[in-house]
């Protein structure tokens, strides 16, 4: 049974009287680190949210469980027959297949990005969403990595990309930004999937003690490697954490920007342009977070755990997500007008193109998700506070992100250099594989949360044990102690 | 004498706090004592000395593993086997720093953690443990010999611990040795494997066709279709009504030359160049009548020099064709080989 | 350990091997070679060194074309119409000759079809025959010296001085 | 006797003289019949994905009744610094230094299609299926060139394996090439002769002469420093109009 | 027996180890050796063996040289020493070797029961030849022979001989090159030879017709215009093409003059007349164009021509004032009903210039050039076969089924026919109606050889030599017969005959035919040296290849009017103009992948027939690409996709000939329209050729769409392509 939920109604405005006893009430109603209910009670809401899944939930996860079998049939299909199937030709040679390897790696850095940026910032409304934030990163990057195999003409032969010794003495060439690309995603999965395991053991050892079925128990203490809290390995735990936030940090802004190296390295028009890093990076924060939200939003819905994640965490990613679109409007518009002013011939067919031609459809729903709907909504506070507004907005933004790396890799190749070559980009078993690893990705989303706490309590607890209340005048506010 | 180990569950981070005081006090030493806790506690909270670890040592060996191994793919690799691409110079920069950049951050991504787990003695089999632990409650452990265990108990009692337990210290086995052996023994056998099938010494018949086998017909591949009967091709046929359809060549030194080599190879087989010499061995096996002349026998020399091409062409006798393995134009050079030898007086 | 878990370990156990080292060992066995000829008698070293026929007799187009070229039915029966025509491999030759049939020789030396090897050249540049192929002169029936893979190949052109142009991929790869 | 530059490297060059070309499109049937190039059925067409090494780009100027129509061969233009080439993260694909071509190792190809795409020419093809050769049609390919399956990336290779030929017959006569021994397919077809092939290292060859000073000479897409081998000898006008 | 843990890890290891020591590398055999018995002299392993021989696909006999591999033909190429193409081809003549190979030819002879069912049954060579001789011998005067233009010169004597022999009708040498090429208007407009002309030092050169690509010798023209383009000290030739429609020689035209469709005689009349008014070009040329130009008003020529009266002078004059100008008649002007006065017409340019079409080389005795049949013939033929005079029919190399006007009555003829045999390789619509089909080996498989119809001033005789085995000797149905051996078989029988066809084999035929030639190119004192040389290189031409002489021709003038149009202006709209593709030539190339699928130059169109149709009329009848159209004329209907075309006449639509076979292999079945089924069997004023051009026809949308297969992108072909 989770905490009762009703002590943070949606809309908690600031009481209006002096009395001292209504300030902290509200307070505590508000903010998580001040409103202690005790680790006992934490660990049970925590470790009860992994058996909370409905029977709904349940009959969601085998529907998306068949997708993602159905993708990988279509994947075997394509392997043995050939990538025909597919909407590429011979002036569109990458697709859905690249859109969604850049779509998954842009949403794994908002995952990252919290748990490891706003650890080295800290920001504490990172406590208890941060294990649900790299989650996404993990199965995200997961299904990231499936995609270059995907896409592969040959994938049998993709061992030819590891720089092992072999018979021919050849080996990959590490000037193409694939080879940088996989080195890259290599040390981002390893880095992220270690992040998760070192941040998890405490909790491990802590669902290890509590949990009466067999099976978990003997899965736990294997997994938790004897983890008993002592004041040494805390201290070991603290510094690991933190050469790994900082680690990480650089190292996702590298994958990502290597991703949009894919593109700027080539000549082709639209894609050979100097700020496709930062440009992104920003995109990639942008749908992250956005993703991030949707987490939460589920989290809290669905597995009952309004007491962790309340609104003023909603608040925080909302006024995050807010900023991330000004930077991402800001990028793009400096990016359309370099090219308008600039008025090369090939880049001004691919903008008559987006605003005018073909593509017009798409570019304009684009604009609409990304910049009307966040910039539209989220400067105001209720909209912030409330899930389900942001959920929309969010899906929203994922659409809209979507569509912006459609419009780059499937629509601008269509404009090389010769005009005699322009093509349209019909996308064909990109589809359902694109489905089926959306539905691959939710799909161990849920089979985590059943398997493992998704909140992570002992930072809940560290954070609730530094936080007090202080009087100043005649308010009372927070104060976080600096015992740490 | 035997080492026990105590476990003290305090209420509050303060009456831990006087417990480690007091336990200090008793005499036991900083290093044998612990705290458990739910989640961190800074030492300077207890009162403790900083506990220094080496993970940054770790971190930094895996990050100059890191940057070694960069530096090999991106530096010697290339000139193993040169393959010059885009019209640039072979070792580029820029592609390098990449390189380095993503292989030190992963080095010491995994030096960082295996450091942890070394440092950490992870996975140990663990000591006294108590499940309150992890809600919150502190846990004071101390491990001392036999001597000081009733001033240690004293101590805690005098704190009012929730609970106490004693356990006699039984030597536990340090797995992680056998746990890195083991995770190496995988590593090395994934390794084995890779290099098998890049060594070609196992192949994956069973993938979609690598163009190893072609639809096209290679040269001498089944079924054979012979020559159009009667036709002509560009380069002229070598009989032409019996008689050689193109003249002799010169007597040059280069034909002289290569007839010798030829006859050698195609002729030294059954003919001997002067009467006299030994008859070769797949000569004796023919019957006395019909044994192959020397060269400069009388018979061959009275031959004029289109006969002997068309007895190359068609073969005479028992001497078969060699019109397979000798041009038109190297017959010539045979028949002017044959025709430059002079009999041994 | 209790006796059913060993039962189950080892039937675990089994499984593992089955699923992942099953295929190489596939792999492995798929590729075990034969060289069985069609007339098993035939031997090269009685034909080099008994008969002392050159390699160029029978394989002629080792020197003008990137095919040796395996002899035909009649280069045979140039010589074996008189010599030995009695022995039982002659008579099966012979029988080959009558009824007109091909002989189909088990091919030794195979390479994949994208690679083109040009014996000419090689001829040319002073290589031997045995230099590749071992000396066949000594042997019964002909198995490979080396297994020809493009490591094999690469051992001598990346030791030559003109290795830049050796190395180059375009010389086999069309 | 072609003496090539000190280092005997070769650069194979085309020139192609667009006022000869009348897009009778011989050459474009010469390289499907020399290089084994499959044909794209109807519904393939329409996906766009027909595969010609050799194609002749037709575009329209003007309005109708003065409307002009240009042809423009595009094959691929075995560019010397390649931009299809460093992106290639197995070496399927690199510059044969020895005569100057853009080397495509089908064997070696993964299928990223990441060269395809960096090729401003677009005159790399891709099979997205394993090409169909209706019994017996088989018969008519041609055994020196590797028929490509599924997944593998192919272009003009300036018919290299013709080259090699030549290369060899040369090597093993114990004479160098002489210009205009080689040619490819296409070269060999072409009825106006408005296609010409030689070694542009080569000063006495009739490719190095006709690029000297010559003002008509032009190459494809020149500005993105590809350094391509083909000059386009642009169209004359006549004293008339 | 239970295995300890210890010991299955042992067996393990064991195993693996094992496999590895044995050094394991791949015993697939990619390849099964299967080394020669006896080996043909020439063949080295590895090495390709080339054989010259004669292009069979169009009438133009170029010369061919074919690389074999391991006995299959890989390769074709131009045969370098041949005059006519001197090492070039066209894409018909490339894509030959997929007819010798192609997967739907016939194993064997067939019978059929009933015509048109397209069901077949297999027959032993030696028994359908006893059949065919049978019906021959019955037929005795009522054997017919219907030809193509493509035929070997010595089956056209085979079958000249037979007929004679057994006095049945001349054969007839008919097929849609025939028609649409307009031969025989060129020809009798000419003095009886098929006009061509040197262009090679010509400064300026007027084309009436698409000389590079649908004409009659496009390579021969090819090289040509590669001189014209490129001759010495940078001079270059500047080239006018008068079409309706844009064709590829009008793209590589400096200027391209759309005159309407029918009008062309009359373009070329006023610019004499203009010549001839304005005294350009100098007196001499000036006073023989008053001679011989035609009495027409300029101004009210070009308002009918829809042209600009200065644009006619500014022609006319640079035609006068050119030091060597060549107009070279053909294309539609040709097939219009007034089609041998616009040939003169466009001659009469030419004489005042003082330029003519390179004489006729001398023919040498024993060599039958495939000189081709009028319409009128071809009519007449039909006409027998309608009343039932006509009891067997031999279809050679033609296929007049699918190439022949519905109305010209051929198909209803058949019926008319008791035996119909068709010697085509692989069923075509005419021999899916025959009773029996004996299927004749490809050009590539067989004997023979043509006098090259291009008259460049010497005769050309280009062999034919069989370049492979031929590829179907199944033993099922025995050893095959070429069509000249079975004609010979078939002669034994007939008493009458053997005088005429005395021959064992063809074979026979030719030496003796080679052997009686005078000494040519390449010599040769006896008999069978000269075989082997005229093999060898490819043919028999005379040696010397000096400046062809040109054949001045005294013509008198000429009253040149506007070709009539067939169907009315108001029900018919639109004019249609026919055309041979580039890529499939007269529908022989529609069952070959290689052009099917090759883009056509102009459109990049395949795999389909379309219909080209100026933007401002589609855009008035709202059609857009891709719109399926009715395309009706007063003689039958079709439908083809439009193709919105910038460069044709808003009065006029266009429609490749070539596609909409119901057989002919699964390349070509069921493949758009054929545009035959919109031309009637009316014949021009001499009543001697078809009148196939100036045909009126109405555009309807169906109002289905499809999705057009070309190969470009429109939009972006109208780009600038800035080089």
């Amino acid at each position: 049974m989770s905490i009762e939920t009703e002590r943070n109604p949606w809309m908690s405005a600031p009481p209006e009287s002096e009395d001292e006893q209504e300030q902290v009430e509200h307070l505590r109603k508000d903010h998580l680190l001040l409103d202690p209910v005790g680790m006992e009670a934490m660990n049970q809401d925590a470790l009860g949210s992994m058996t909370r899944h409905g029977r709904w939930t349940w009959m969601l996860i085998v529907v998306l469980g068949g997708l993602a079998m159905m993708a990988g049939v279509g994947w075997l299909v394509q392997l043995f027959v050939g990538l025909g199937f597919t909407g590429l030709n011979r002036t569109i040679f990458w697709g859905m297949y690249i859109i969604n390897l850049v779509y998954f790696i842009g949403i794994g850095h908002a995952g990252t990005f919290i748990s490891a940026a706003f650890r080295v910032m800290g920001f504490e409304t990172r406590r208890p969403i941060a294990r649900a934030a790299e989650t996404v990163t993990l199965f995200a990057l997961a299904a990231a990595g499936l995609f270059p195999i995907i896409h592969l003409g040959r994938p049998w032969k993709v061992y030819w990309m590891i720089p092992i010794p072999n018979q021919r003495q050849l080996w990959p060439n590490f000037q193409s930004a694939l080879e940088w690309d996989a080195m890259a995603i290599m040390t981002y999965v390893v880095g992220s999937v270690l992040f998760i395991y070192i941040g998890l053991l405490p909790d491990l050892a802590m669902a290890r003690e509590r949990t009466g079925v067999n099976w978990r128990r003997r899965l736990y203490s294997a997994l938790s490697l004897g983890w008993r809290g002592t004041d040494r390995q805390w201290a070991l735990h603290e510094s690991v954490s933190t050469i790994f936030a900082y680690v990480i940090i650089p190292v996702m802004f590298s994958v990502h920007t290597i991703v949009s190296w894919d593109f700027a390295m080539t000549i082709q028009p639209g894609w050979h342009s100097t700020i496709f890093g930062p440009f992104f990076i920003v995109g990639a924060l942008y749908s992250g977070v956005a993703a991030v939200l949707v987490a939460m939003g589920f989290l809290r819905r669905f597995l009952k755990l309004g007491y962790f994640i309340r609104e003023e965490h909603f608040d925080v990613m909302a006024k995050f997500l807010l900023i991330m679109s000004f930077a991402w409007i800001y990028f793009y518009f400096g990016e359309f007008l370099v090219t308008w002013y600039g008025n090369l011939p090939p880049e001004m067919t691919i903008l008559d193109l987006l605003l005018y031609g073909e593509a017009a459809p798409l570019w304009w729903l684009m604009i609409f998700c990304n910049v009307v709907v966040p910039v539209g909504l989220l400067w105001m506070r209720r909209v912030r506070r409330n899930p389900g507004i942001l959920f929309v907005i969010a899906v929203f933004i994922q659409v809209g992100m979507y569509l912006e790396r459609y419009l780059i890799v499937g629509v601008m190749l269509g404009r090389p250099e010769l005009p005699f070559n322009y093509s349209w980009y019909y996308p064909g078993l990109e589809i359902p594989i694109a489905i089926g690893a959306f539905s691959f990705v939710i799909f161990f989303y849920f089979i985590f949360t059943v398997f493992v706490p998704i909140i992570s309590t002992w930072e809940v607890g560290e954070g609730q044990f530094l936080h007090g209340l202080r009087k100043i005048g005649r308010k009372i506010t927070k104060f976080k102690s600096d015992m740490h | 004498m035997a080492e026990y180990e105590l476990l003290g569950l305090f209420q509050d981070v303060d009456s831990a706090g006087d417990a480690v005081e007091a336990l200090r006090q008793v005499g036991v030493s900083d290093r044998s004592l612990r705290v458990l806790s739910a989640f961190p506690l800074s030492s300077k909270i207890l009162g403790r000395k900083h506990y220094n670890h080496k993970l940054g040592l770790a971190a930094g060996a895996g990050a100059l593993l890191g940057f070694a191994a960069a530096i090999f793919f991106a530096v010697i690799t290339p000139q193993l086997y040169p393959i010059v691409v885009g019209g640039r110079p072979l070792l580029n920069g820029p592609p390098m720093l990449i390189l380095v950049f993503e292989l030190t951050m992963l080095g010491t991504l995994l030096g960082g953690f295996l450091g942890f787990l070394w440092q950490g003695g992870f996975p140990s089999a663990g000591g006294l443990y108590d499940k309150r632990i992890a809600e919150g409650y502190l846990g004071v452990a101390v491990q001392v010999d036999e001597a000081l265990l009733e001033k240690v108990q004293a101590a805690y009692s005098a704190h009012k611990p929730v609970d106490l337990k004693k356990a006699e210290v039984k030597p536990r086995p340090d797995r992680r040795l056998l746990i890195g052996t083991i995770a190496i023994v995988a590593l090395l056998a994934v390794n084995f494997a890779l290099l098998a099938v890049s060594f070609d010494i196992l192949h994956l018949e069973f993938l979609p066709d690598q163009m190893k086998a072609q639809i096209s017909f290679a040269s001498q591949m089944g079924p054979r279709l012979g020559a159009p009967a009667g036709a002509v091709p560009v380069p002229g046929v070598a009989l032409v009504g019996g008689r050689p359809a193109t003249a002799p060549l010169a007597m040059t030194e280069d034909s002289l030359q290569r007839g010798a080599i030829l006859f050698d190879i195609h002729c030294a087989v059954c003919h001997t160049v002067d009467e006299d010499e030994p008859v070769t061995q797949v000569a004796s096996f023919f019957p006395d009548d019909g044994e192959p002349p020397a060269m400069t026998s009388a018979r061959v020399m009275a031959r004029t020099p289109e006969q002997i091409f068309t007895f190359i062409t068609d073969g005479i006798g028992k001497m078969p064709s060699l019109a397979e393995n000798l041009y038109p134009a190297n017959r010539w050079d045979v028949v002017n080989d044959v025709r430059s030898l002079t009999p041994a007086e | 350990m209790s006796r059913p878990t060993r039962v189950w370990i080892t039937v675990i156990g089994l499984v593992v091997l089955l699923v992942f080292i099953g295929p190489f060992i596939f792999g492995v066995l798929a590729s075990v070679p034969n060289y069985e000829q069609p007339i098993v008698e035939f031997s090269h070293k009685r034909h080099v060194q008994n008969a002392g026929i050159d390699c160029l007799y029978c394989h002629s187009g080792a020197t003008r074309s990137p095919v040796s070229g395996i002899p035909s039915v009649e280069k045979c029966m140039g010589c074996h119409e008189h010599v030995l025509s009695g022995e039982a491999p002659i008579v099966k030759l012979q029988e080959y000759w009558e009824n007109g049939e091909p002989i189909s020789w088990t091919r030794v030396y195979q390479l994949p079809r994208y690679v083109h090897y040009p014996h000419h050249v090689h001829v040319s540049a002073g290589l031997n025959c045995e230099t590749c192929h071992g000396n066949v002169g000594e042997m019964d029936i002909v198995t490979p010296a080396q297994i020809p893979n493009m490591g094999w190949c690469i051992r001598c052109h990346q030791g030559e001085e003109n290795a830049v142009e050796l190395m180059d991929c375009l010389n086999c790869h069309y | 006797m072609s003496e090539q530059d000190a280092s005997g490297k070769r650069r194979w060059t085309m020139i192609v003289d667009l006022d000869k070309c009348s897009g009778c499109g011989a050459c474009v049937v010469a390289c499907h019949a020399e290089n084994n190039v499959p044909i794209a059925a109807e519904d393939q067409v329409v996906a766009d994905r027909s595969q010609h090494w050799m194609r002749i780009e037709r575009y329209w100027e003007g309005e109708y009744p003065d409307v002009k129509a240009r042809f423009v061969p595009v094959l691929c233009q075995h560019c010397g610094e390649a931009p299809c080439e460093p992106v290639c993260p197995v070496y399927a694909t690199y510059h044969d230094e020895r005569g100057g071509l853009n080397a495509m190792i089908y064997a070696r190809c993964v299928g990223t299609r990441y060269c395809a795409n960096n090729c401003p020419y677009r005159v790399r093809f891709f099979n997205y299926f394993d090409p169909v050769f209706a019994e017996p049609l088989n018969n008519q390919l041609n055994p020196d060139v590797t028929v490509r399956s599924a997944g593998v990336m192919e272009k003009c290779t300036f018919c290299v394996q013709r080259i090699r030929r030549a290369e060899h017959t040369a090597k093993v006569e114990g004479r160098t090439l002489a210009d205009g021994e080689v040619l490819p397919a296409c070269v060999q077809a072409c009825p106006t002769g408005a296609l010409m092939f030689g070694d542009r290292y080569d000063a006495a060859s009739a490719v190095a002469k006709l690029l000297e000073h010559n003002g008509r000479a032009v190459r494809l897409l020149e500005t993105l420093g590809t350094d391509p081998s083909i000059y386009y000898l642009k169209g004359g006008t006549s004293h008339v109009d | 027996m239970k295995i300890s843990r210890r010991d299955f890890i042992k067996v393990s290891i064991a195993g693996a180890a094992s496999t590895v020591l044995v050094g394991c590398q791949p015993n697939q055999r990619y390849v099964e050796l299967e080394p020669y018995v006896v080996p043909p002299e020439e063949a080295v392993a590895g090495q390709a063996t080339w054989y010259a021989t004669t292009c069979g696909m169009t009438p133009a006999g170029n010369g061919i040289i074919v690389r074999v591999m391991n006995g299959r033909a890989v390769k074709i190429e131009g045969n370098p020493e041949h005059p006519l193409n001197r090492g070039k081809l066209d894409a018909l003549g490339q894509a030959g070797l997929q007819l010798l190979y192609h997967p739907d030819r016939l194993h064997g002879p067939v019978v059929q029961e009933t015509p048109g069912r397209r069901e077949f049954k297999p027959l032993h060579w030696n028994e359908a030849v006893n059949i065919l001789a049978e019906n021959v011998k019955r037929a005795g005067a009522g054997l017919a022979i219907w030809a193509g233009l493509t035929t070997s010169g010595h089956l056209v004597d085979l079958f000249k001989r037979f007929a004679k022999a057994t006095d049945a009708p001349a054969p007839v040498f008919y097929d849609l090159y025939a028609a649409l090429h307009s031969y025989d208007a060129l020809a009798s407009a000419c003095g009886g030879a098929l006009p061509t002309y040197d262009i090679r030092r010509a400064d300026l050169v007027f084309a009436f017709g698409d000389f590079l690509g649908s004409g009659p010798n496009p390579v021969y023209y090819g090289v040509q215009f590669g001189a014209f383009r490129g001759q010495a000290l940078g001079k270059r030739g500047y080239l006018a093409q008068f079409e309706p429609r844009m064709s590829i020689t009008g793209a590589v035209a400096d200027r391209w003059v759309p005159v309407k469709p029918g009008h062309e005689a009359l373009a070329a009349g006023a610019m004499a007349r203009i010549i001839a008014e304005e005294g350009f070009g100098g007196a001499e040329r000036a006073a023989r164009a008053g001679e011989l130009a035609p009495e027409v008003d300029v101004a009210a020529v070009a308002e009918a021509c829809d042209l600009e009266a200065e644009a006619l002078v500014k022609l006319a004059r640079a035609f006068a004032e050119a030091a060597n100008p060549v107009a070279i008649p053909g294309g539609a002007p040709a097939g219009a009903d007034n089609g041998v006065e616009a040939t003169k017409a466009v001659q009469i340019l030419n004489a005042i210039a003082g330029v003519g079409p390179l004489a006729p080389g001398v023919i040498p005795p024993g060599i039958t050039p495939t000189t081709p049949s009028t319409f009128a013939e071809a009519q007449a033929l039909i006409e027998k076969m309608q009343n039932g005079e006509v009891q067997t029919l031999l279809v050679y190399g033609a296929n007049p089924v699918y190439e022949l006007p519905e109305a010209a009555g051929f198909r209803q003829a058949l019926n008319k026919v008791e035996t119909v045999v068709s010697f085509s390789p692989i069923i075509d619509e005419t021999a899916a109606w025959a009773h029996m089909v004996l299927p004749e080996r490809t050009y590539l498989e067989g004997w023979g050889y043509r006098v090259v119809t291009a008259n460049t001033g010497r005769t050309i005789i280009s062999s034919r030599q069989p370049v492979v085995v031929p590829f179907y000797q199944d033993e099922a149905t025995g050893p095959a017969y070429s069509t000249g051996d079975v004609l010979l078989t078939i002669a034994r029988g007939i008493p009458d005959a053997i005088a005429a066809l005395p021959w064992t084999d063809e074979v026979a035929y030719l030496k003796q035919m080679v052997g009686a030639l005078p000494a040519g190119a390449y010599g040769g004192s006896d008999p069978d040296t000269r075989w082997a040389r005229y093999l060898q290189h490819g043919g028999w031409w005379p040696a010397e290849d000096a400046e062809p002489a040109a054949s001045i021709m005294e013509l008198a003038p000429v009253k040149v009017k506007a070709a009539a149009s067939q169907g009315e202006a108001n029900e018919y709209p639109l004019y249609l103009h026919v055309y041979t593709p580039v890529m499939l030539g007269d529908g022989r190339g529609a069952s070959l992948p290689w052009l099917q699928g090759s883009p056509d130059p102009m459109t990049t169109m395949t795999w389909r027939s379309w219909v080209e149709i100026n933007p401002q009329t589609a855009h008035n009848m709202g059609i857009k690409d891709g719109d399926i159209l009715k395309v009706t004329s007063p003689y039958g209907s079709i439908e083809a996709p439009a193709y919105v075309y910038p460069a044709i006449r808003p009065d006029t639509v266009a429609i490749p000939a070539g596609q909409g076979h119901l057989d002919s292999g699964r390349y070509a079945k069921n493949r758009g329209a054929n545009v035959i089924d919109l031309l009637g069997a009316t014949t021009d004023a001499t009543g001697e050729n078809l009148a196939w051009s100036n045909v009126r026809v109405k555009v309807e949308r169906t109002g289905e769409t499809i999705n057009l297969p070309i190969f470009e992108d429109k939009k972006g072909a109208q780009e600038h392509l800035h080089f």
